[in-house]
């Protein structure tokens, strides 16, 4: 296949570990052997290979099936704020470079003073503000990640309004809604893409340490983060309820970076031998 | 350098407007927050009666924008007021806290920095080797353990297990060399984790952007070695890029390590921050904010002088 | 005469996306002999540089020496390993590159990279490598040899480090030096200063040259043999006199050809009275406005020119005159300070806003590099349909039969239509390019350097296609070069733009024989014959240096401190007449009556 | 009560160790999750010396030193190490004498106080009754933000007869009053004491250093007026908010006494081998409140079907692996001397539920239930309900919202939620707290007439066994009306370094009721 090998081997990895964890969060829930929130054992931190599959949590449920549910939670909620703080820092960014020159200020030094506030802290003080709800950690989330997006974002649009092509359409007499829509966004998808994916994988992360302060999913339901948190207490035994989750958030974050890593070298490659 | 002075200055006045911003939003954000400070004082004990008395005495019977002003007024003359929650002075509080921090932050950017540089520059000079890879996974899975797993792992192997060292990041003033070192190599290997990775990619792909310029090209043309072609002639170019990977983690040293602080119970100035959201305590959180904001803005400033000195075209 | 160098039976690999090999060099064999300076010329794509770096064992990128050899006297340069290479390179082949302004690395002195090589391979103290550093900036004629070594790459000027390179490749006097498209850069008036410098220093110390160059006009000055090249292929190999007088092959055939004049006028139709578009006293540059209404700094200044209806007015001048900025300026992209734009006598508006749509479609604009000018996420389609729903709001189905038109109109297959822009060749993005200005059926085309990153066959027939483009339609061109003699063969009028002044206006038929304004003069005398000697012989002189040049809107003549025919008194304090000369050109000088 | 105020030395250590007896064991799942502690094989002698590091739960720029303001169990622990009080808990909760030598009252309404001589505060000045006039006064200034402002509100008065003599008088009888005045927030300070960043008091410890949201450090109070109390030459106090990180430095040599151990982590502390952890069965409370005067709180049915839908063994195994108590849906403790031990527990019944439920006619809802860490094991609750609910077809949707803000935000406000109610000295105080009309944290928003007059005539009751059965009655109502559920009563756990000698329980809090530090010693 054509594409595994523009992946190489580390990509067909990344991209494997991709598509198993989507499968997870597709079907996960209808795979699991259990209620989420249902006791199963007696016994809390089941080893490994009891009746529980991958044994107990804290409460004694089944820590297979809660890392199955989990894993939508973690792969949704850190795709759409990923996808969110994409698409803002797209708009604003296209809107700085196509607009006049105050406004790209502005723009950009309210994203500095958002940026400058540390995202653990606004997600503290958001849902502190506005309870936690699974749309309110997108927002948060997103929210957060959008002045890096937009920076990104707005670097390669003012470049591209530089290009040619742009300057070409700007003489036919276009307005800035089409040079924004149709001559400077279609070429930003691609390397945007590399960033949101990149968010991706500190969403993921971000929403761990959210579920650490005891923000995150409300329970019964838990994401990988919150499961990790919620059984630290088993860390010492070595408890898989613990750990399973923990490098669920591994093969995630790194499957999705491997992805991009060799997405990124071939881009650069053929820039490179050009 | 008349250039670099201007470039201060210029900067020096975007951050005050910046930060005027950022305690705006930081109002606005705030404002949002259910109950304030008196309710968070009396807790389960609030009655209406004591509610009253308190917002009073507190002054919050005032309305928002007026205490933000007052806030901003005090700041002006170099007073960020008095802490809602405990009476004593902004400044004495966070006077108390930001050497800690900074103390960590520094002592957590001595050792991840020059390693993180290190990894990234000998990752790009054999690009694509087995080395370079190994560091790449490496790196990569760094990035992908949460902190608090780093840390609480660090914790039970190193203080609880071996008892090597101390489990709290906390060094009484005057310790010696040795409680200092116990009391800070937990949180800086923690930190060390969550920074290195992040800085070690993105210097290697500053010299790897270097290495395909036709002046590295030329110089393994004149028979230049390997590491004199990096050193010499592409390290020097990546320095900008470099300067601002290490800024940006550098920036999360104060205000990132919210869990650092946690776990290790380090009372550091993020853990202060939060203290200030929970008790709603206004000025507190403000000028906290403020600090973060400022040091963002001094960390992307001096990468921004870095840059200029190491580029001979923006220098002169 | 010995063979210095023997290449036998070379081949260059690259990898294809898809696990395949390229061929790049294919099975190419030459040789060398010691002093003796062998050019490879060919098209881009066509290996010459691959064959070149294989000397020092290099291969670029992803690309892989496969298979023959390189001998270097009795070394086999493909057989070494890393160490041997090391001390092969830079000490025995030195390399001169394309770009020098690229090849310095920005962040070192000047002195401390042309004395490096020196340095590695320990053939001299750094006090005495820094000696004959000045030295060979002396040979080369560099200004200031004692001092330019303290500069970054960034503070002398292209052909400055042009020559410094020269400087740093023979710095250690090697066996062979390969001169990679060294002058390919540079505006034609530098080219030739680099041009002399290096033939004078190949020649008194006899050295063993590679000289890699698409022109053979400038190959024919520096070579005493010429290999050509096509795909990867050795196309024919001789002596520089039988390549240039009698070549054998067709290709090769073809290539000077390409390069010998064509003439593509035709007489012009003076059907209308008012001419087409009209400049008046235009000014324009960037930044505040002044109580006068001259900008801070200024890009053109008080340019007046006309063209009328189905005429071609060519805009000449070297790189930073001021060129791109007129057609920015017409085409509305760049603001008016002061004088007048009018199209059919109208005033057009300076600013975009305030252009009627109509305007805009009178006017269309063709960049320079077909391949950031067009946008590679879209399909030609696309690209063509836009300004024929844009302006005359065809239908679907009306803009498909009109998009194979205007293909049919460029000489291209209407399939080309479903293709994206990135898929294509740089003639074929030429093309597009043009046949969008088309598609709004413009009356006047701003032609920004057209041909220039093209191939010369490329390029040439792209020329060919304007030309007829002119009669079919009776379009006018505004067509702007930095190659007098593309100008020459496509235009009916000509300015010469110098530090964003006319300084001189004329028909294209007076550029044949002088007077000339002292700058076009040099502009002329500068651009390379295909003879052998030209060079020797050019009437050209290197300038004197003013130490206080006329800066940017001082009313000074522009040329001042480059013009070697200036009046001492005269040139330096008063501010030049605009004067005709005798074969009705209009020039901005002294000398003018 | 009065026959309780004939000491004048206060009971002797023996006594007072042996009075500390109610140490309960685990006998739930983890059976043997305590092991006895050291303190009582023998009863090692005390040694004096020694420096201890203590955790506790959290701590913040809010800390301070002013006993009325105090708000977090780290406050009062650092209050009981620098103040004293007129009276002290025994492991009963009954009233001691302290500063008080002794106290009686007539009328339970009018209390006298005989002052003990020669106390001296840590400035040297005397310890006299103007110092417990201004102490006690001041909880009725609103200026001083007191968290017992509700609770002193039934003074009347105090005034000082002589130097060593106070009169209280309060606005109605109140047999419990010297309990009262054995809670930190009524410990004694000087007369006209406004500025408290000195701490001075007269209690075990002088204050050393104090940073809020860091550390207290404080050093032997050579003056005690305990004869050869305390032990300890130094203490530092610190608090730890993560319960891992707690117990991690405990196990880890970095403290030698923490609070709040996760029932979860004895088995971790035990295995150390150099740690011990000491439960302290309590009538801590984590209750479901549904609010009286909101849908569908407001049905009793609905109420009773909650009741019934709570697993109390689960509760009791999964979610505090066997510690404490089981509740009967009213806030008295199986082990309180007022325990209804005649009403048999409720059930965990799913039909029940079901035909309440059905009765009820709220429909299956979803019904939000608000859960905060901050009210312990709230969330696990919440889900183990959850769970329990599905069964019979009604949807509970948990809302688990910060700590911070939770007590002024969410707890009582929606129809809803979970509240956290701290052992109370005396059941008086809970019930007029918590529980009669005009309480002021009227959980639910009932009113029970009933239970109104019972509880008046309790307080005022001098015989305990009419006491009792008053208080049983107040039981019953509450099991059967008020539409709250108490399906569990938790344990406090602290751990300490096994060299730690001298701790006990007194079940008003975690480490030793807050005030370990004059009662412990460093055997290391």
């Amino acid at each position: 296949m054509n594409l595994f090998r523009t992946l190489g081997y580390s990509g067909t990895l990344g991209l494997s570990l991709v598509l198993f964890w989507l499968f997870i969060a597709l079907f996960g829930p209808a795979l699991a052997p259990h209620p989420v929130g249902e006791i199963v054992a007696w016994d809390v931190f089941e080893p490994i290979g009891g009746a529980n599959l991958l044994g107990t949590d804290y409460l004694g449920r089944d820590v297979l099936s809660r890392i199955l549910h989990g894993t939508r939670f973690t792969v949704v909620l850190a795709a759409a704020a990923a996808m969110l703080a994409g698409f803002m820092g797209v708009s604003l960014g296209i809107l700085a470079a196509v607009s006049p020159r105050w406004v790209d200020e502005s723009m950009s030094r309210f994203m500095d003073a958002l940026i400058s506030i540390p995202g653990k802290i606004f997600a503290l003080v958001m849902i502190a503000a506005f309870g936690s709800s699974l749309l309110l950690l997108i927002v948060i989330v997103g929210v957060a990640y959008t002045p890096g997006c937009y920076r990104i974002a707005r670097s390669l649009a003012v470049n591209l309004n530089q290009m040619d092509f742009v300057q070409v359409a700007r003489a036919r007499g276009e307005g800035r809604i089409y040079l924004a829509w149709a001559e400077i966004l279609p070429n930003m998808i691609h390397p945007m893409m590399t960033d949101v994916g990149l968010r991706f994988v500190w969403a993921v992360l971000l929403l761990s340490s959210l579920s650490f302060l005891g923000l995150g999913v409300q329970p019964p339901d838990a994401d990988l983060g919150s499961l990790v948190r919620e059984n630290m207490g088993g860390l010492a035994e070595g408890a898989p309820a613990v750990l399973m989750p923990a490098v669920a958030i591994a093969l995630v974050t790194i499957g999705v970076n491997l992805v991009i890593d060799s997405l990124r070298g071939n881009v650069s490659n053929t820039a490179g031998s050009v | 350098m008349m250039h670099i002075m201007q470039l201060i200055a210029r900067r020096a006045g975007t951050a005050l407007f910046i930060l005027l911003l950022v305690s705006a939003v930081v109002f606005s954000l705030s404002s949002l927050l259910p109950g304030d400070a008196a309710q968070q004082l009396l807790g389960q004990s609030a009655t209406p009666e004591a509610l009253a008395a308190l917002r009073e005495s507190l002054g919050l019977d005032k309305p928002g924008y007026v205490r933000y002003v007052t806030w901003l007024k005090g700041l002006l003359i170099g007073d960020p007021g008095v802490s809602l929650a405990n009476n004593m002075p902004v400044a004495e509080l966070v006077a108390e806290r930001l050497p800690r921090s900074l103390v960590l932050a520094g002592i957590a950017a001595l050792v991840s920095v020059p390693i993180a540089l290190t990894l990234g520059i000998l990752s790009a000079m054999y690009g694509g080797s087995r080395l370079d890879r190994v560091l790449n996974f490496t790196t990569l899975c760094m990035v992908a353990i949460p902190e608090f797993l780093v840390a609480t792992v660090l914790v039970l192997i190193f203080a609880v297990k071996l008892g090597w060292v101390s489990s709290l990041s906390y060094a009484p003033p005057g310790a010696s060399l040795g409680q200092f070192l116990s009391a800070y190599a937990l949180p800086v290997v923690t930190l060390f984790f969550v920074l290195v990775a992040q800085m070690a990619r993105m210097s290697r792909a500053a010299v790897l952007d270097q290495l395909s310029e036709p002046y590295v090209e030329m110089a393994v043309l004149k028979g230049a070695s390997l590491p004199r072609v990096v050193l010499r002639h592409a390290l020097p170019n990546a320095i900008g890029p470099i300067a601002n990977a290490v800024a940006l983690s550098m920036s999360y040293l104060l205000g990132g390590v919210v869990i650092v602080e946690v776990i290790f119970n380090y009372p550091g100035i993020a853990s202060l921050m939060v203290d200030s959201v929970a008790n709603r305590d206004m000025p507190l959180l403000q000028t906290c904010a403020m600090i973060f904001c400022a040091a963002y803005l001094l960390l992307v400033l001096i990468a921004d002088v870095c840059a200029i000195v190491s580029n001979p075209k923006l220098r002169t | 005469m010995t063979n210095h160098i023997v290449v036998s039976n070379l081949n260059v690999t690259a990898p294809t996306g898809d696990g395949d090999e390229l061929t790049i060099v294919d099975d190419v064999s030459f040789s060398v002999g010691a002093g003796e300076v062998l050019a490879l010329i060919g098209e881009s794509g066509s290996g010459k540089t691959t064959i070149a770096l294989t000397l020092m064992g290099y291969a670029r990128g992803s690309c892989r020496i496969s298979g023959g050899s390189v001998r270097l006297g009795e070394l086999d340069v493909l057989k070494l390993g890393q160490a041997g290479l090391r001390d092969l390179r830079g000490r025995r082949v030195s390399y001169v590159a394309q770009s020098a302004a690229a090849a310095f690395n920005p962040s070192r002195t000047i002195m401390n990279q042309v004395t490096e090589a020196a340095l590695i391979h320990k053939m001299a103290t750094r006090a005495d490598a820094e000696k004959r550093a000045v030295e060979l900036f002396r040979d080369l004629s560099l200004p200031n040899p004692e001092t330019i070594g303290n500069r970054y790459p960034h503070q002398v000027s292209g052909g400055q480090l042009q020559r410094l390179m020269a400087a740093m490749a023979l710095i250690t006097d090697p066996e062979l030096v390969i001169f990679d498209e060294p002058t390919t850069a540079l505006d034609v008036t530098t080219q030739i200063d680099v041009l002399q410098a290096f033939k004078r220093v190949i020649k008194e110390r006899d050295i063993t040259a590679i000289y890699v160059s698409h022109d053979l006009a400038v190959v024919a000055q520096m070579a005493d043999r010429i290999l050509v090249l096509n795909h990867g292929k050795v196309i024919e190999f001789g002596e520089t006199e039988q390549i240039l007088q009698r070549p054998a092959d067709s290709y090769t055939q073809s290539l000077v050809g390409a390069v010998s004049r064509k003439q593509r006028q035709t007489p012009l139709q003076h059907d209308s009275e008012l001419p087409l578009l009209e400049i008046r006293g235009l000014v324009a540059g960037y930044g505040r406005l002044d109580k006068q209404g001259m900008p801070d700094s200024p890009i053109l200044q008080d340019i007046s020119l006309t063209i009328p209806r189905g005429s071609t007015l060519g805009i000449i001048g070297e790189s930073g005159s001021g060129k791109s900025t007129l057609a920015r300026v017409v085409a509305g992209l760049m603001p008016v300070a002061k004088g007048e734009v009018l199209l059919d006598g109208e005033p057009l508006p300076t600013t975009l806003a305030s252009r009627s749509k109509e305007q805009f479609r009178r006017i269309q604009i063709v960049f320079q590099n077909a391949d950031t000018a067009l946008n590679p996420t879209h399909k030609v389609s696309q690209v063509l349909g836009r300004p024929l729903t844009f302006y005359h709001g065809l239908s679907d189905d009306a803009c498909r039969r009109r998009i194979v038109q205007i293909l049919d109109l460029v000489k291209l297959p209407a399939e080309m239509a479903g293709r994206r822009c990135g898929e294509l060749s740089g003639g074929q993005k030429q093309r597009i390019n043009l046949a969008r200005a088309l598609a709004a059926d413009p009356e006047l085309i701003l032609c920004d350097e057209v041909t220039s990153a093209l191939d010369t066959v490329v390029g040439s027939a792209i020329l060919d296609l304007l030309a007829e483009l002119r009669q079919e339609l009776g379009v006018s061109y505004m067509f702007i070069s930095h190659d007098i003699s593309t100008v020459r063969s496509l235009c009916d009028d000509i300015l010469v733009l110098y530090e964003g002044r006319a300084v001189e206006t004329g028909s294209c038929s007076t550029l044949e024989t002088p007077p000339f304004h002292p700058y076009t003069d040099m502009l002329i005398s500068s651009v390379p014959e295909l003879e052998q000697g030209w060079l020797e012989r050019s009437r050209h002189k290197v300038s004197p240096q003013l130490t206080t040049p006329a800066g940017m809107g001082s009313p000074l003549c522009p040329f001042l401190n480059r013009c070697p025919e200036r009046i001492a008194g005269v040139c330096d304090s008063l501010p030049p007449p605009r004067g005709s000369l005798k074969n009705g050109s209009e020039i901005l000088c002294h000398h003018s009556k | 009560m009065t026959d309780k105020t004939k000491s004048n030395q206060g009971l002797s250590r023996r006594e007072l160790l042996q009075a500390i007896g109610t140490v309960g064991a685990f006998t739930g799942l983890g059976g043997g999750l305590i092991q006895p502690n050291s303190v009582f094989a023998g009863l090692p002698t005390p040694r004096r010396g020694g420096r201890i590091r203590v955790a506790g739960l959290s701590s913040s720029t809010a800390d301070t030193l002013d006993p009325a303001k105090g708000a977090l169990s780290t406050d009062y622990t650092r209050h009981y190490m620098i103040y004293s009080g007129l009276t002290q808990f025994d492991s009963a909760l009954n009233p001691l004498p302290a500063l008080a030598e002794s106290f009686s009252s007539e009328d339970q309404q009018v209390w006298i106080f005989n002052l003990r001589n020669g106390v001296q505060f840590h400035d040297g000045k005397s310890f006299t009754a103007d110092d417990v006039v201004y102490s006690l006064m001041r909880h009725k200034d609103p200026a001083t933000a007191s968290k017992m402002a509700a609770v002193a509100a039934q003074i009347e008065s105090v005034r000082a007869l002589t130097p060593n003599q106070v009169e209280v008088r309060l606005q109605g009888p109140n047999a419990d009053f010297p309990i009262i005045l054995a809670t930190s927030h009524f410990l004694i300070i000087p007369d006209g004491t406004e500025d408290f960043s000195k701490g001075t008091g007269c209690g075990p410890y002088k204050l050393k250093e104090f940073i809020p949201g860091v550390r207290t450090i404080v050093v032997r109070n050579e003056t005690y007026w305990k004869p050869g109390q305390p032990y300890l030459d130094e203490i530092e106090l610190i608090a730890i908010s993560d319960e891992m990180a707690r117990v991690n430095a405990l196990l880890s040599g970095d403290v030698q006494l923490v609070i709040a151990v996760d029932p979860r982590s004895v088995r971790r502390i035990h295995a150390s081998g150099r740690a011990d952890v000491l439960e302290t069965t309590s009538s801590l409370y984590t209750n479901l409140i549904m609010r009286q005067d909101q849908f569908p709180g407001s049905n009793h049915d609905f109420a009773l079907a909650i009741k019934y839908l709570f697993d109390r063994e689960t509760i009791k195994r999964s979610v505090f692996r066997g510690s404490g108590m089981i509740g009967n849906d009213h806030p008295v403790a199986p082990n309180s001397k007022y325990y209804a031990a005649d009403l048999p527990v409720r059930a965990h019944d799913l039909e029940r539920a079901a035909w309440h439920l059905k009765r009820s006619g709220v429909g299956k809802g979803p019904f939000p239930m608000f859960a905060a860490p901050i009210a312990t094991g709230s969330v696990d609750m919440a889900a183990l309900l959850q769970m329990s609910a599905q069964k019979v077809g009604l949807n509970l949707r948990v809302n688990r919202v910060p700590s911070d803000g939770y007590w002024s935000n969410h707890w009582m406000k929606h129809p809803i939620t979970f509240g956290n109610i701290n052992p109370r000295p005396s059941l008086d105080l809970l019930l007029s707290s918590f529980f009669v009309s005009n309480a002021p944290w009227n959980e639910t928003g009932w009113s029970n007439e009933k239970l109104d007059q019972l509880v008046v005539a309790a307080r005022g009751e001098g015989n305990e066994d009419k006491r009792k059965q008053m208080y049983v009655d107040v039981q019953t109502i509450i099991h059967e009306h008020c539409p709250l559920s108490i399906p569990n009563f938790i344990s406090f756990i602290d751990g300490f370094d096994k060299r730690l000698g001298g701790m006990g329980a007194i079940p008003i809090g975690g480490l030793m009721g807050y005030s370990f530090a004059e009662n412990v010693w460093w055997n290391g």
